[in-house]
């Protein structure tokens, strides 16, 4: 008898149907309508078939958020073995010492790659991190206004906007100089005893990098300083916690995670340790267990939804376990050494990149260093065009903040694959189409 | 053995990239002081996490039945479709013509959840479960701001899982509780008395966290939609009723699905998920943006959407979690998905009636695709069973939830186990109750660490090595 | 825990194809009475096996010093290119315009073997070491035959791998050992005695397994091709001196390359391999066809060559072996392929330096990438100590090998384990001079089983379940 | 101190130089000349350029030994875990019981499978296995003949004679009749005292099933019956334990394991109990550890080159471990209900494609069923022209068989992902050239 048969012996029935007696008959469904089943060959058939559809052989000269960079193929090795990527939360520390212990380690990389305290196990992605930060910084201090770089794009400042609707607090923007930098008079004159915090981006919207966030600390008041950063700038770059961040954000995409079309991300939060008790997410601590021995365990969960329900710090339950695990393995195996190269590598390929444009008449919009993303002064549209011509790139900077002041502002990336063969290729279609 | 970390891990660094670069080309002044990540070869990295992940449980090494988990075997043939080249590597901003695939699949899958749920719109934005109901209660908020109306309340019952309540307040509503009845169902009464101008929705999970399906939830939409609230489905149990019925049919407003539960996709250790939001056509104009159009010819992004919430993360979601969903979706088809349901719903019931000798097992008898057992009738407590559980090499149930249990152990085999694995289970569950107090306490024994001092965890709050 | 076998787990077969199809279309007289595979599900099998891998000690858990072997570790994008799916989905019958990239790569691979190797000609063909040298020694056959000359035997010395005499019997020669002298190197008067007109070839390693570099084989070469014989290289050990030296400057007429042991492709748990066969410009037109040709233009497959001894396999080789050790070439380059030797031995000269204290580490003290003791002065037994090591998580040494070193190990470190790894190498090996013996022969204990039976596994011989 | 220069201290040497000081100067290279090191993602770059240049999206009807079947994803994500693909031969069987019992099931599937009592732990491929089978023959009862099959392709039979070369043995090829099958008289009037072994293939090299095969073991007298058989057919076919084979050998390509333009492959090797200390490779044998618990150990070592090094019944030492981890999980998987499906939808889509084929007027070549090539008889050689249709196909006979008298013969391949949307392609292609 095979086993369903003896199953449905066992619990005196007939067919499964009789299991679903209690759903009544008003809501039964006739049919999903989705079809037959495919078989797994035909499934992957179908795949390749659209994968066949999206371009990715093309130079890429995208970034504002997801970049093309190097990743390890170790990186993707260890986030594909199957004993973490179907594993589950470690709700049961004593058989989950793998997750547990490269959690931490990752907290404890990105702790002192920030050089923040802490850090949480994650959040969904930066835009949402910025937006768990507001929230934090709220449950902190109470106060209610939110002050934001004129640069931050649309889009997540609509995240922002909807993490903190329910607070009702207020967000405000500042201005930036002629440099693509903070205007730090502007920023100080908003700066009053209701504001929460001072959010600023290093390198900032414009793909500036900005020196005037170091001072910040010295102007913010009673306010708290979120700054949002790239972590890959910091192989270089001074780090939020060199200049007063009380909370540090960033889109942890970059650190050995493709880009997938955007998605999952990887939302880092570090944080000052007085701050903890109003974190929100997950956070792995260490511990000793019954024999004495070094263990791991998920901590403060008494912060979190499952214990703490409607007063949590967050609803944060699935959060990217398996992207702290690629962005810890990437770390690892770059080291100090790696991701200094890494950083330098793409700010050359930058000036490279901004220097071969300026050969051909295409002038930066800002006189400052750029990190990945420059902003260049090209009225027309071209990234159809540069398309049709295998090249990715030229956003507009008025589709990701749509009322910019600087329309003709086109941005192009560099990272460090960016070589000058492929700089080359875009100096030439664009000679072509402009 | 025990690994250490990677931080005393002492070799030479071996990753490389040959192109030269001087330090000089950025100035003094924006530069770091110093940095202190490990300089270890790659195959000390590898090595590192390969040891740690035989530290790790995992469901391809044994079952991994947590309550409301869904923990069920990830077909292999995902994950190859998402490590597809074609799709890990394209760009959130290429232009629409260059990921005309990738907007399919998404179409698709759009499509495929409408029909599976009988809803009239989807986002595919939000990142997990919990961001789904983030992202629902925006909704909420969004439509009575629309409407003028000022609702301050969502009513939850006492059963839903702890994201319900903290995704609530998150949106600024206050939670009103509402008490089960003596079958495990929502109280009407209670919920007929909860129900007023300032709700603005009921958030509920059906089949419920005890695994129960709720029979009067014609009632409840009936009650819900006379006072003008919204119905809320909380998808974390859908697995459970695919083909059978569906939140559309039973009235719901908003669904928010758990690709990852329902759908197979590799739970990651804790994420990524994928939590898309599905709801009734007058609510589409709400939903966050872009979703993906289809105009006969090519697939686009649209924006317009009229009332739009705007965004609640960066891009278009988990696209990769996103092409597992819709390559099991495909695989499966109607049948399989019929199949899922009824399997999952057979293992839980035949599991339950091995058990229901030795435990309290509470409220309504027949069960969907989890239950409840209470270790109270047997005088030992649930979080010493689990732990030996564990030492017999397979995975615990979910332990003290829902709270309206005591001693409360959940447990959600999924389709794919086996009787045999069920059949094991029970009698490791019933051979417990033959270990003395102690014995029991002193479990496990035979994992990589013992029971794990958590309130030193708390107290010396050691985040960081 | 114990795993079962696969054919004592049940479940249900999961596995589907949807077309359906009648049995009637083949005739009762052609089929079989019946069948008996498992019959369960694909989770089942995936859980199996997953368990299974837990029980197999890797090199991507621990290091794998075993002399000969070359266990270092395989970097990961060498795997990632062989799974590309154009490398992996081609069919070798397809016509040759439509498999460029493939012919493009074995083109490239036998022109970085012939630079690294300084030989005139290389096919791909053998599918592992061992086949290479029966490749090789067909060669020989093929060229005496083509000469008219009838040369019966084949010199090899007594320190050589198994693999060599084996070889030459399968290809219909007498095997004549060459004893070494007190440098642990072929004893030359020896040799010159053992030489004469019935010599069809000398087989050899160089650094021999005693991890010796062969001083001599300039003396060596001049004396077998006096003799009119042929020189031939066993290329296990190649790994130690790339871009120090080289088979065809040291004068070798045949060699072959164990492409997974040099070039870092993974061992597969005892293969796949690949073993390509180099040869002189004189031995060319013997070597098997097809190989890859370059008309400036296209790759094609030539199979012109005029004295060819045919095929030794069925098409062109271990292709997706070929592929990573092209990767691995073409990562390294010049630099990184000598810094492997160079690393490669100094961790071989470092750890016998540590060890040689307590253990007699025989005959010439410069080693190369691997080295030789003995553990007879301690009165401890190889097997014994080998046990132990297993008993602290990492890999025994190859024991009672060569055979001219008594209670032999025989250990290659490789370039990849750092300094830490040596010194807790060393340790260890140290550490078990410490126990007693019957302590050491209890030993292992921390493995998955204790030592086995192998009298009974022979007496009885349960080779299937 | 880096870790190099603290072990050159410790040896008391400068530089690695010193190490090599035992090369003679006048055989020391200059340079390899191969490059400079290439970064990782470069390689990869590389890799994926050439790989496009292979041809892999076209309509497959290729086979005659390598075959287009469907594998299930689990057997590539098992044979791809780290811990069996980066391992070694089990040469400690403590720390190796994963590889050892794995092997030890692929043994028992396959000896179930074939029907015979011992299958070893694998051969290089097919034809090589077929050559050792041989040569094993020869140590049972040291005949000189081996008896082989006209319808032999060229290439086996090369591999064949050069495995037997060193033994002097003759190799005899016997005919087929009008069916493409065994001419039994023929070949019974070929075997005599001096026959070592008669070699029958089941389908055979013209696609055939031929039902002659199951006769061979009344008329061979003291000689040996070594079948070769094709694994997937045997999911409803006879197999070859039931027709008195002394030895069966296959190619195990099918099961499981891609591609790969040919290699690595699986040679499969099943014997009668009586021979096996005559077989050559390698065997995994059940036994019991010091506690008595069921262990695998490799086992008649005595018969191998590492004991017995001249005397060794082969040189085999790395085999193809990996691939009977890929053959093993694949029949698991598939269980008896799979493997009858697929061999049984080959037989279909090879009717289907006869039929066709011949409704364009395309016959075959002989009157039989075939498993999974199908012989045709077409003058014109089709390929290349195919191929510009995106569809691979049309091996001519004599390009496998130099001499045949079925010039015309070209072979068109079926397996179960044959559909007839597939056929209907090959059709509309052929009808234009033709």
């Amino acid at each position: 008898m095979d086993e369903i048969s003896s199953m449905l012996d066992y619990l005196g029935i007939k067919s499964t149907e009789e299991l679903f007696s209690d759903i009544p008959l008003s809501v039964r469904k006739k049919e999903i309508g989705i079809g037959s089943p495919l078989d797994e060959h035909l499934v992957l058939e179908r795949a390749r078939k659209y994968a066949s559809l999206n371009s990715t052989e093309m130079l890429n000269f995208l970034g504002n958020g997801i970049y093309d960079r190097v990743i390890p193929e170790a990186v993707n090795y260890i986030i594909s073995k199957s004993e973490f990527l179907d594993s589950y939360t470690p709700y049961q520390p004593e058989v989950s010492q793998g997750m547990l212990q490269s959690i931490f380690e990752y907290q404890s990389l990105i702790s002192d790659l920030f050089k923040m305290d802490f850090t949480n196990a994650s959040m969904y992605d930066g835009y949402s991190a910025l937006g768990e930060a507001a929230r934090m910084a709220y449950r902190i201090n109470g106060k209610n206004k939110i002050l934001i770089p004129e640069s931050t794009y649309d889009s997540k400042l609509s995240v922002l906007k909807n993490y903190v609707w329910g607070l009702s607090m207020k967000i405000e923007k500042y201005k930036m100089n002629e440099e693509g930098k903070i205007d730090i008079d502007d920023l100080q004159s908003r700066i009053d005893g209701d504001t929460s915090a001072v959010v600023v981006e290093n390198p900032n919207g414009y793909g500036v990098i900005d020196e005037n966030v170091f001072r910040i600390s010295e102007i913010k008041k009673e306010s708290l300083l979120i700054s949002y950063v790239d972590p890959i700038s910091l192989g270089v770059l001074k780090p939020p916690g060199e200049y007063g961040s009380d909370i540090a954000i960033a889109e942890g995409q970059q650190l050995g995670i493709p880009m997938n079309f955007g998605g999952p991300l990887l939302g880092i939060m570090s944080f000052k340790a007085d701050y903890v008790r109003k974190s929100p997410g997950r956070l792995i601590g260490e511990s000793v267990d019954a024999d004495g021995k070094r263990a791991f365990v998920m901590t403060l969960q008494t912060r979190e939804q499952h214990i703490r329900r409607a007063k949590a710090t967050s609803n944060i339950c699935s959060n990217q376990a398996l992207l702290t695990l690629a962005a810890g393995s990437y770390l690892s195996i770059l080291g100090s050494s790696g991701l200094k190269k890494v950083a330098l590598l793409t700010i050359k390929h930058s000036k490279n990149l901004a220097e071969s444009l300026g050969n051909i008449g295409i002038e930066k919009v800002f006189d400052s260093i750029s990190f990945s993303d420059t902003l260049f002064r090209i009225d027309k549209n071209v990234m159809l065009d540069l398309a049709k011509k295998g090249i990715l790139g030229g956003i507009k900077l008025t589709s990701l903040i749509k009322d910019s002041k600087y329309s003709s502002g086109t941005f192009f990336t560099a990272t460090e694959k960016t070589d000058n063969e492929k700089i080359k290729a875009l100096v030439n279609a664009l000679e072509v189409i402009m | 053995y025990e690994e250490p970390i990677i931080k005393d891990i002492k070799s030479s660094n071996t990753f490389s990239l040959s192109e030269q670069v001087d330090e000089s080309i950025l100035p003094e002044n924006l530069k770091r002081k110093d940095l202190e990540l490990p300089e270890v070869s790659e195959y000390d990295v590898v090595r590192h996490y390969t040891r740690l992940s035989q530290m790790n449980y995992t469901v391809d090494v044994g079952i991994y039945p947590l309550g409301s988990c869904t923990m069920k075997y990830n077909p292999k043939f995902a994950d190859r479709v998402s490590a597809i080249d074609g799709f890990r590597n394209i760009h959130p901003f290429q232009p629409e013509n260059t990921v005309q695939g990738a907007l399919h699949v998404m179409y698709d899958l759009q499509e495929y959840l409408k029909k599976i749920s009988d809803m009239d719109a989807v986002s595919l934005q939000p990142m997990a479960g919990a961001d789904g109901e983030f992202t629902g209660i925006l909704i909420v908020k969004k439509y009575f701001e629309d409407k003028g109306e000022d609702r301050t309340e969502i009513i939850i019952p006492d059963s839903a899982h702890g994201t319900n309540p903290a995704s609530a307040t998150m949106g600024g509503f206050d939670v009103v509780e509402v008490p089960s009845d003596d079958k495990g169902m929502v109280d009407l009464e209670a919920l007929r008395a909860a129900v007023s101008k300032k709700t603005a929705a009921f958030m509920i999970t059906n089949p419920n966290t005890l695994g129960i399906f709720e029979q009067n939830i014609e009632e409840i939409a009936k009650i819900i939609h006379n006072a003008g609230a919204l119905l809320y489905y909380d998808g974390a149990n859908l697995n459970a009723i695919f083909g059978i019925t569906s939140p559309g049919l039973m009235g719901f407003d908003i669904v928010h699905f758990n690709l990852h539960k329902s759908f197979a996709t590799p739970h990651g250790g804790g994420g990524p998920g994928a939590g898309p939001v599905a709801v009734k056509s007058f609510l589409k104009d709400f939903l966050p943006v872009p979703i993906v159009d289809f105009d006969g010819n090519s697939y686009r992004l649209n924006y317009e959407l009229k009332k739009t919430i705007g965004k609640v993360s960066s891009f278009y979601g988990s696209f990769s979690i996103l092409l597992r969903a819709w390559s099991y979706i495909i695989r499966n088809g109607d049948d399989g998905l019929k199949n899922v349901s009824a399997r999952a719903v057979l293992n839980s019931n035949y599991l339950k009636k091995k058990l229901e000798k030795y435990y309290d097992i509470p409220y309504y008898p027949l069960k969907k695709h989890e239950f409840v057992l209470s270790t109270e009738n047997t005088g030992k407590r649930a979080l010493d069973i689990g732990k030996y559980i564990l030492d017999n090499g397979i995975h615990s149930p979910t332990v003290y939830f829902p709270l309206i249990v005591k001693e409360a152990m959940m447990i959600e085999p999924t389709e794919t186990v086996s009787k045999a694995d069920l059949d094991n289970y029970a009698d490791v569950l019933i051979e417990a109750l033959k270990l003395s107090d102690e014995e029991l306490k002193s479990r496990p024994k035979n994992t990589a660490v013992r029971r794990i001092d958590e309130v030193k965890a708390a107290r010396d709050l050691k985040l960081k090595w």
